[in-house]
């Protein structure tokens, strides 16, 4: 048998639910090894996806289909851009079940099922290559994430779970709609066909109404965002994590996949709305992260800022654009996430979200102290770190096409480091003056290695971005081909010598004469 | 011959005082399966009328058959009338709202 | 003439009868002036030549139904002097609903102009109405050919009234007890009886 | 037609009256026969459904009775899962009925008797066999509503379903009369005919008393009042009855009815039907949130459901219909499937709970049932991966499919608003703290049935889409 | 591998170890790596440097490794080594080293050296990675690597609210510049297509002239490139609007002040400027406005300095005013002057800077110039070695004869400005001289203050702290736990008994190195960095604009423009004497007579106040007000809360009509009826 013919996906796909089943029927300890048994599995399964990914060569790979639920097609392959997206989730899976090992005590069978479930979605999500199918993978998330944050969430999470999940719910049930109207159109709902399908200009704007609908609330954008910092503040860690990491990812992803490619004259026209509000989500949300008590809050208001920023990034329609916002959603899934660990790290010791409680951890917990530093700095886009890669080709992006829209997402900057590191200041630094938090231990070595594998591959893709952007270059150009024709000039327009209007005079150029007026 | 829409009349107005019987009454559940059967009257007028202005038995084996259902409806309304005075001792249509919401 | 005054006789008596059904305090009266309604209605049916479902309008209602109420209305011990009838506070909605409906019912039959009622035109077939054949005759024909299924099914409903009649309203009599003349029979004296040699002094357990 | 070729063509109808009437017999003859009667049913409707599963995919229509009734792949399967509807409940509802006093041979005959009158129903042709399956149906209804004598809900119940039963079957019969009088015929075929040409007020009015009263018997909005009440009132297996079979019938009556009978007035019924379908979506939605008690609650979601149904039927396509279809047989899996858990919520001294504040927690002390509980809600909600999701979309797929693009879009933005209760049932089960009160199953029947219908309803359902998509197609195509 | 790979990675490996090893090998091992690192980093570059001075090197770029490829937009992390590079690296290897050196004994007591020199490693691969960079890229990492290191350095004693608070400010003061440094990569990018330096210096003179649209205006191309990556310069460098990061700074340890705050981090957007000098050339709009920010940087960063109290805020205050003489020389077009500055700076200010910290150290962390005095006699070496610095900041020399360092280098700036006849060339000469008067006052008033007159430091709460409470180290709330020398008996000549003691030989040799560097730098490399022919000769190695006519121009000044600048550094010098030395209390007499303006002064000019009203206290302002107003108050109560309270009315309102009454029930059926009839009605 060709290793290609392998059905991978599948494979991937049936592990965790495999798994999940199996984890109902046996006790807690059983239960945590088969978890991470089968995420590691995945995870050794994704890394061997993405060895013998071939960038250069078909479009689609490791496609499988099979007619088994008649119009649904079980139909699979990914690109560059879901193989990227199907690594984080691989890769923060382990993670996730790792951070739950011992915080969750109650009903660990269901719930380590309730994530590997996730596990199998998420996947599902970027590998589909039926639009139902996608469809079904991307809303059926919402059942195990409802279940999680309701069941081993926080003191609110009743309310938390049902914005979460009806917030959701409507933005997606519009996209079904439209979904099902191009099915009609264009007679299949196979995505690479619909991928060169055009649709009608008319009709392009409330398909991707309906799109974005979904996909905004997913995202999230504002002021659609409001579900996010509840959602985020109840659920458990690892809950916090998967949110974070992944689940926001698949509004972009599907921005990507779907709003830009198949709507391209849609979305040029709605370039000013996507960039008004990832304008005023970037300002609006750091303004609002700065005066959080609750770190978890404050962490999810700036995924916040930063899904602005790849929104723009996404819109640019240029290379730069497009792959800095895949970049930011990869760095973003892994620094929040990490991030959230890192709460969750401190949230198991003193059992407080409230950033007043803590103080002075340095002195404590240097490790922690170390790589919670390491993730402040990659969430405020420092060069070296994933974060700066993604921001910095966004916004060169962005300029292409908007000044303002680069100028206010680049204050985003500024204020990522005054909220970040304004939380850091009060966690890390400063006097003990809690005592209970003077005594909290240093991380241990599972915490240690949950963290750090995350720290490596933050610094990794900071350095040597290109492991990553390998894959995803030539989906990306498939996609700016595609949205060619429709793209924006930008306002930053040169003209070549216009001495009536240029505002600056200029009397020299590098070969005037200094020597005048000298004597 | 009288014409038809002389019987059509009759039987709407009939069929409404039906109708209305059923929602004005709030004291007496019998004089409610008593507006039925007005009810059903006024469709036999009708179905009556129509077949022979038309010309077609259909219409009075119709009304045949809305006699017997009437008589087998008239049988298990007032059976579940009696069961349910048995149960609450009255029969007022105001009382008759334990369930609700 | 006679026809049209029959007519408007015996539509305006339903009229005032079906009325007095509905607004009569006395369920008692509500029924015999239901009958009342009933034979008029017959009356209609006969003035234009339906004999055979006039008739049945008589036998069935007057003779089955309207006596079966009667005869729940005497059985149920109901204090009549409480049941004044009493009407619900949306009246004055209900009247207007009842009003525009009949007026929408006579206007858009366009019942309210002689003639001018299009009626459709029936199937040439064996339900057509034959001066030849006698009403119950023609009714009868049809009723043991095309509608035999129909006929049955009737009679299931039927069944079913009874059935759910019994079921509901039989009560088993739990006050008396029936003689059951095989076990009776049956019975044997060591079922009934107990030989008991019980030691002196330990008194007897019963 | 030979009076033997009508009769082989009702075969089943016959199958079932000559086993309720035996079984009655049977009844009389021994007392305490309940169980017995109830398998022997389930064996009649089992023989029944075999008799029509031949012709699930058969693309002949033939009349029968002259006219009268017809055998086409639609009514058949509207039979198969009228039948297994009734099947189900007949198996569920021993237990509970010993439980409260109930457990008659009556009962099984009863529904016996009511699955003639929807094998009528969904057969007819003609506008008498309509009344005459419909009555049936509907009679043998009222009785099993107020079946427990012994409990005055039970009783309030059955006086509520049949006032107001009689009232829309009042109001249809006088629809009936009018379209009679106006079409000069009652049959379907003829009254289509007439349909053609230029119609009078007369026949649109019969048109709207038809639906009106059709309405009431699928209780779609605003003529669903009395299904909260009856739901709750009736015993619960009979509300599992009245929430699958008679629906499930009258569907299958209003589809062809409107089709064949009133098809080429779409203008008409369509606004109707739109209006009458949105309504019920969102009352059944909104309805749903204020209740505490679960019989109740499902009552809404049946109107709710139907509202989406309604969708479907709304588009008057052959697609519109094959989706209809297919929602139906999901929602009957769905709601049947709900039922049976609440059969299980019994107490530790027997007594039956039917409230929130008797579930809350209930996945601590009673796992299994609350996760096929859950199943089921999130099913009914439309959640995918559940199977919900597929009766949901081949509906609004239809709906799109037909230009009704706005009443798809408001119909499933309302969606989300019914997906709020369903998530109330989970969110009592799942996140609320327990109370204890729900004692485990005794009744391993009920856990079975629960069990599979919940495996119908998990994904493992999409297994039967393409059996599913094709019987339906059929069906459809019957009604074109 | 070559000695530039070394040279810049060697910090970073040195870092690393140090920092996440040290647990494993110690303190002293983590120390010692780390200094003999950028020992072996320094004497690694000065060869270089010497080989671009002699001639023998030529520019070349090193490869390291790609980094990012994303369409037309691609940078690779490069080493380019050029004369200008050969500059930075020496200063920033030789001061590193030194400081490295010094730290040793000035953070002999703190337990957690490590980490120190971790992080003082780590700054030094992130200046050397921005000084080495060939595209604006990496020289953005670098430049965002400084302002880690710096954010961590400032805020090492981070149990000190101050020192967090400083961190944080310089790094989002310093994130403000950023923003014209990324807007003005991007643009570059847009118009180029590319960020490699040498790429954008070639293709910069093609769109001279050309206009370009910006936030909806349309303004000159090169000037608005010109001025947003001037903004990042003034950032890192601390001109003024945004320099209210660097007084702050002092908060963290005195070595990194000399290294960071004076020597290394914020000559940065100098080195930018110089870098991209071709590009700057191309907008006269662009350098005039260095010019004047520039000029008026060092005129109100050297009215400020004249009032601190604070040893470390005077010489702060003068690296602003430094770094301000070094942009107007650039904007004037003399960027070799501006370069030769930096360069001399780096080793007088590094001396100031250690020297303070000797005293520091030696006066237990007391830093209030009023409580100093007479130390001259406790720590000989240390003010010898403050003079050298002091006489080379000041400029001290004979024209045509040769001085100190800053002599060379900042005469050549003021003779440059007036020279270079642009619009703002005088301004820049004016303030120029009055800087350097200033320079000089406040120089000597410090070195009056610390060394000469009496002891006074019997009222300092420190030196108290020292005498009296030296008996509990532990406990002391002073989180510098590098303690030194403890009084004995008290007397009253104002030393409370405190006697302050030399520095170890760890910090003096630094000092003695740099003062050596302080003295002679100039005098030996002024003709290579100014000289018109060899000045050409040696830039012309590297991507730096050399003005060879402005150079010549320079040398032929008038007479009086070039003793101006001695002659006001002689006033400020005999100033501060009178009023320091001569009269006891001068200052008082004047602070009161000149309240305002000595307020204004004493307050930085009220910037900080101002920022503070202006942008930090709205932010939080506007942060509630988006949050509880916005989010709470609109989205959610109009949103979910909103429709969940419209459906659950909708819900009451459903099961109230569901009253349970039969008639209800009824009623409803013949309404729905009733309309659609009418409806039928009305439609057809």
């Amino acid at each position: 048998m060709n290793a290609a013919d392998i059905p991978v996906l599948s494979i991937m796909l049936a592990i965790p639910v495999v798994a999940a089943a199996a984890c109902l029927f046996v006790q807690a300890e059983y239960a945590r090894i088969i978890a991470l048994g089968a995420t590691l599995a995945n995870l050794v399964l994704g890394v061997g996806l993405w060895l013998s990914y071939d960038p250069a060569g078909a479009q689609w790979q490791f496609t499988e289909a099979a007619t088994l639920f008649g119009p649904i097609g079980w139909r699979l392959g990914i690109d560059g851009i879901s193989l990227t997206l199907i690594m984080l989730s691989v890769f923060l899976m382990p993670i996730c079940i790792g951070a739950s090992w011992t915080s969750i005590q109650k009903r660990v069978g269901e719930y380590l099922a309730a994530f590997l479930l996730m596990e199998t979605l998420m996947i599902g999500v970027f590998a589909a290559q039926d639009l139902l199918l996608f469809y079904i993978f991307f809303e059926a998330g919402l059942i195990p994430m409802y279940l999680i944050i309701g069941i081993w969430g926080g003191q609110d999470r009743i309310y938390a779970s049902y914005k979460f999940f009806l917030y959701t719910l409507l933005g997606s049930l519009v996209m079904l709609i439209a979904m099902l109207w191009m099915i009609q159109f264009a007679g299949t709902a196979d995505i690479p066909t619909l991928l060169n399908t055009d649709f009608p200009v008319e009709a392009q704007k409330w398909l991707w109404f309906a799109f974005f609908a979904s996909f905004a609330v997913k995202m999230p954008m504002w002021p659609v965002h409001t579900w996010l910092p509840d959602a985020h503040v109840q659920a458990p860690t690892a809950g916090s994590v998967i949110l974070a990491g992944v689940l926001l990812k698949m509004g972009g992803y599907g921005f990507l996949r779907f709003s830009l490619p198949m709507f391209p004259e849609a979305s040029a026209d709605l370039i000013p709305l996507v960039f008004g509000l990832s304008m005023v989500a970037v300002v609006y949300t750091s303004l609002v992260a700065l005066v959080q008590q609750d770190m978890k809050k404050l962490i999810a208001y700036s995924s916040v800022a930063h899904m602005a920023i790849v929104t723009i990034g996404l819109f640019t329609f240029n290379q730069q654009g497009i792959e800095g916002a895949i970049i930011v959603m990869l760095s973003h899934g892994l620094v929040s996430g990490a991030l959230f660990l890192c709460v969750g790290v401190i949230y198991d010791r003193l059992h407080t979200r409230e950033i007043n409680r803590y103080g002075g951890l340095s002195v404590n917990m240097p490790k922690y102290a170390l790589l919670f530093m390491l993730f402040t700095m990659a969430s405020v886009g420092l060069p070296g770190t994933s974060g700066f890669v993604g921001e910095f080709l966004s916004l060169a992006g962005a300029y292409k096409v908007s000044t303002w829209a680069t100028l206010i997402a680049t204050t985003g900057i500024i204020l990522g480091a005054g909220y970040m590191l304004y939380l850091y200041r009060r966690i890390a630094f400063g006097p003990q003056v809690n005592a209970d938090a003077a005594e909290m231990a240093d991380i241990n070595g599972r915490e240690l290695w949950l963290l750090a594998p995350i720290a490596v591959v933050v610094l990794w893709m900071g350095v040597y971005p290109e492991t990553f952007l390998a894959p995803i270059r030539r989906d990306v150009a498939t996609i700016v081909a595609r949205v060619e024709r429709v793209a924006p000039a930008g306002d930053s327009k040169l003209k070549s010598v216009d001495p009536t209007t240029a505002r600056f005079r200029v009397d020299h150029g590098p070969e005037k004469n200094m020597a005048e007026g000298s004597h | 011959m009288i014409g038809i829409e002389h019987y059509l009349v009759v039987s709407s107005i009939l069929f409404v005082m039906g109708v209305l019987g059923i929602f004005l009454n709030r004291k007496n559940v019998i004089i409610i399966l008593m507006a039925i059967e007005l009810i059903l009257l006024a469709v036999n007028i009708n179905l009556v009328a129509f077949s022979v202005f038309l010309g077609d038995l259909t219409g009075q084996i119709f009304a045949m058959f809305v006699l017997t259902v009437a008589a087998g409806e008239a049988a298990i309304g007032l059976a579940i009338l009696v069961i349910y005075f048995r149960g609450r001792g009255t029969i007022a249509v105001d009382d008759v709202n334990r369930m609700k919401g | 003439m006679i026809q049209l005054i029959s007519f408007y006789l015996f539509a305006s008596i339903v009229i005032a009868a079906a009325a007095m059904v509905i607004f009569a305090r006395n369920p008692v009266h509500s029924v015999l002036w239901l009958i009342v309604a009933f034979f008029n209605a017959a009356g209609l049916m006969v003035l234009i030549g339906a004999e055979f479902i006039a008739m049945l309008l008589v036998i069935v209602y007057v003779g089955a139904v309207a006596v079966l109420f009667l005869f729940v209305v005497m059985m149920l011990d109901i204090d009549f002097a409480e049941l004044r009838a009493g009407f619900v506070k949306n009246v004055p909605l209900g009247i207007l609903l009842a009003v525009v409906l009949v007026a929408e019912l006579v206007l858009g039959i366009g019942a309210y102009q002689a003639g001018a009622v299009k009626l459709g035109t029936p199937d040439v077939g064996v339900a057509t109405a034959s001066a030849a054949v006698p009403n119950i005759e023609a009714i009868g024909g049809l009723l043991y050919s095309k509608y035999v299924f129909l006929f049955e099914t009737a009679g299931l409903i039927l069944l079913v009234a009874m059935v759910g009649a019994i079921v509901l309203t039989h009560r088993r009599s739990h006050g008396t007890r029936g003689q059951n003349i095989s076990s009776q029979v049956q019975r044997r004296p060591e079922d009934a009886t107990r030989n008991v040699n019980q030691p002196i002094g330990q008194g007897i357990e019963l | 037609m030979e009076l033997n070729a009508s009769l082989s063509l009702v075969r089943p109808e016959l199958i079932l009256s000559f086993s309720a009437l035996a079984l009655l017999l049977l009844a009389a003859w021994r007392e305490q026969a309940g169980r017995l009667v109830s398998i022997l049913s389930v064996g009649a409707l089992v023989a029944a459904a075999s008799f029509v599963f031949a012709f699930l995919d058969n693309g002949t229509n033939v009349a029968a009775f002259d006219g009268l009734l017809v055998n086409d792949a639609f009514g058949n399967f509207a039979k198969i899962l009228v039948y297994i509807a009734a099947a189900i409940s007949l198996i569920i509802a021993p237990r509970y009925l010993e439980k409260v006093g109930a457990m008659r041979a009556e009962y099984p005959v009863l529904i016996l008797l009511s699955c003639i009158g929807m094998g009528v129903m969904v057969s007819a042709t003609d506008l008498i066999s309509l009344y005459i399956g419909l009555e049936l149906q509907s009679l043998s209804a009222y009785v099993l509503a107020s079946f427990v004598r012994s409990d005055e809900r039970s009783a309030e119940a059955g006086l509520k379903y049949f006032v107001l039963g009689a009232l829309a079957s009042g109001m249809l019969l006088f629809g009936a009369s009018l379209v009679y009088g106006f079409a000069g015929s009652t049959s379907f075929a003829a009254i289509g005919t007439a349909m053609n040409a230029d119609v009078g007020l007369g026949l649109i009015f019969g048109i709207v008393f038809i639906l009106s009263g059709l309405a009431f018997k699928i209780s779609a909005a605003p003529f669903h009042m009395w299904t909260p009440d009856v739901y709750e009132g009736a015993p619960t297996p009979v509300t599992a009855f009245f929430a699958s079979a008679p629906k499930v019938a009258a569907i299958a009556l209003t589809i062809r009815i409107v089709l064949e009978a009133f098809g080429s007035q779409i203008l008409v019924w369509q606004q109707i039907i739109i209006v009458v379908a949105l309504m019920s979506i969102i009352i059944g939605a909104v309805g749903a949130i204020g209740q505490q008690n679960l019989k109740r609650l499902m009552a809404y979601s049946s109107i709710n459901n139907v509202g989406f149904m309604l969708v479907g039927l709304a588009t008057g396509t052959e697609q519109g219909i094959a989706a209809m279809l297919v929602y139906l047989t999901i929602y009957v899996a769905m709601t049947l499937g709900s039922f049976v858990c609440l059969m299980q919520l019994k107490d530790k001294d027997g007594g039956y709970r039917e409230d929130f504040g008797d579930i809350s927690g209930l996945s601590k002390t009673r796992p299994g049932l609350a996760a096929t509980f859950a199943i089921f809600m999130f099913s009914l909600a439309g959640i995918p991966p559940l199977f919900g999701f597929w009766g949901k979309l081949v509906v609004f797929n239809a709906a799109v499919a037909a230009g009704l693009l706005p009443l798809a879009v408001i119909g499933i933005a309302a969606s989300a608003i019914g997906a709020f209760y369903y998530l109330k049932v989970v969110k009592v089960m799942y996140f609320d703290d327990a109370v204890d009160v729900i004692a485990q199953s005794d009744d391993k029947v009920l856990v079975w049935t629960g069990g599979l219908l919940a495996a119908a309803n998990s994904p493992l359902g999409y297994f039967a889409i393409p059996a599913l998509g094709s019987w339906t197609a059929y069906a459809a195509r019957a009604l074109f | 591998m070559t000695f530039i790979h070394i040279i810049v990675f060697l910090p970073l490996l040195a870092a690393l170890v140090a920092g996440l090893g040290q647990r494993f090998i110690g303190a002293v091992a983590a120390k010692t790596i780390t200094t003999a690192g950028l020992f072996i980093a320094s004497l690694l570059s000065w060869p270089i440097f010497i080989g671009f001075l002699s001639g023998s090197e030529t520019a070349y770029v090193q490869p390291v490794m790609i980094w990012v490829q994303s369409g037309d937009l691609t940078f690779d992390w490069e080493l380019r080594v050029d004369a200008l590079t050969a500059v930075m690296l020496v200063v920033i290897t030789s001061v590193s080293a030194l400081v490295h050196l010094y730290s040793w004994g000035y953070m002999e007591e703190d337990p957690d050296q490590p980490r120190f020199f971790a992080y003082l490693s780590l700054f030094t691969f992130a200046m050397l990675m921005l000084v080495t960079a060939n595209n604006l890229v990496q020289m953005f990492f670098g430049w965002e690597g400084v302002g880690l290191a710096s954010y961590l350095l400032i805020g090492f004693w981070y149990k000190k609210p101050s020192a967090n608070a400083a961190a944080i400010k310089a790094f989002v003061v310093n994130r403000v510049g950023d923003l014209g440094f990324m807007l003005g990569i991007f643009g570059v990018f847009w118009l180029f297509g590319t960020v490699s330096i040498p790429e954008i210096l070639a293709a910069a003179p093609d769109k001279v002239g050309s206009s370009i649209g910006f936030l909806g205006l349309r303004v000159d191309t090169m000037s608005l490139l010109c001025i947003l990556l001037f903004i990042g310069a003034m950032g890192k460098s601390a001109q003024l609007g945004l320099h209210t990061w660097l007084p702050d700074a002092m908060e963290g340890p005195t070595p990194v002040s000399a290294l960071i705050h004076a020597a290394t981090m914020v000559t940065a957007g100098v080195f930018m400027v110089c870098r991209l000098s071709p590009l700057f050339e191309t907008s006269q709009f662009a350098l005039d406005v260095v010019t004047i920010v520039g000029a008026t940087t060092a005129i109100f960063a050297a009215t400020v300095g004249l009032v601190q109290t604070d040893i470390k805020r005077v010489i702060a205050y003068s690296t602003c005013s430094q770094l301000g003489y070094m942009f107007f020389a650039a904007g004037s077009g003399a960027y070799g002057a501006a370069m030769f500055h930096l360069f001399t700076h780096a080793f007088f200010k590094a001396l100031l800077f250690l020297g303070a910290g000797s005293v520091i150290h030696a006066m237990h962390h007391e830093q209030d110039m009023r409580y100093y005095g007479g130390l001259r006699k406790h720590i000989p070496l240390t003010f010898w070695a403050m003079m050298a610095g002091t006489l080379a900041i000041t400029g001290v020399g004979i024209v045509g004869v040769g001085g100190f360092a800053g002599f060379y280098s900042k005469d050549a700036i003021i003779e440059a400005a007036f020279a270079s006849g642009s619009t703002y060339h005088m301004y820049g000469f004016g303030i120029g001289v009055t800087a350097a008067l200033l320079t000089s006052f406040y120089s000597w008033r410090l070195m009056f203050l610390t060394f000469f007159g009496k002891p006074r430091w019997a009222q300092s709460e420190h030196i108290q702290h020292a005498v009296h409470d030296h008996a509990d180290h532990n406990d002391h709330t002073h989180d510098d736990a590098a303690h030194a020398h403890h009084g004995h008996a008290a007397s009253d000549d104002g030393t409370a008994g405190y006697h302050p003691h030399e520095s170890p030989l760890s910090m003096l040799a630094p000092l003695a190195l740099l003062t050596v560097g302080a003295v002679f730098a100039g005098f030996v490399f002024h003709n290579q960095f100014i000289e018109a022919e060899a000045g050409q000769a040696f830039w012309a190695n590297s991507t730096l604009f050399f003005n060879e006519h402005l150079m010549h121009a320079m040398h032929a000044v008038p007479l009086w423009v070039k003793l101006s600048s001695t002659v006001a550094m002689l006033i400020g010098l005999i100033t501060a004497y009178l009023m320091y030395q001569r009269s006891d209390d001068a200052p008082q007499r004047l602070a009161t007579i000149f309240a305002p303006i000595y307020r204004f002064f004493l307050n930085k000019w009220y910037f900080d106040e101002l920022y503070n009203l202006l942008f930090v206290r709205p932010a939080f302002w506007f942060g509630r007000l988006f949050w509880k107003q916005g989010d709470v108050g609109i989205i959610d109560r109009f949103g979910p809360n909103g429709s969940a309270a419209v459906v659950s009315f909708g819900s009451k309102l459903a099961v109230r009509m569901q009253s349970g009454y039969l008639y209800t029930y009824a009623l409803v059926m013949l309404l729905g009826l009733v309309v659609a009839v009418s409806w039928m009605m009305v439609r057809i």
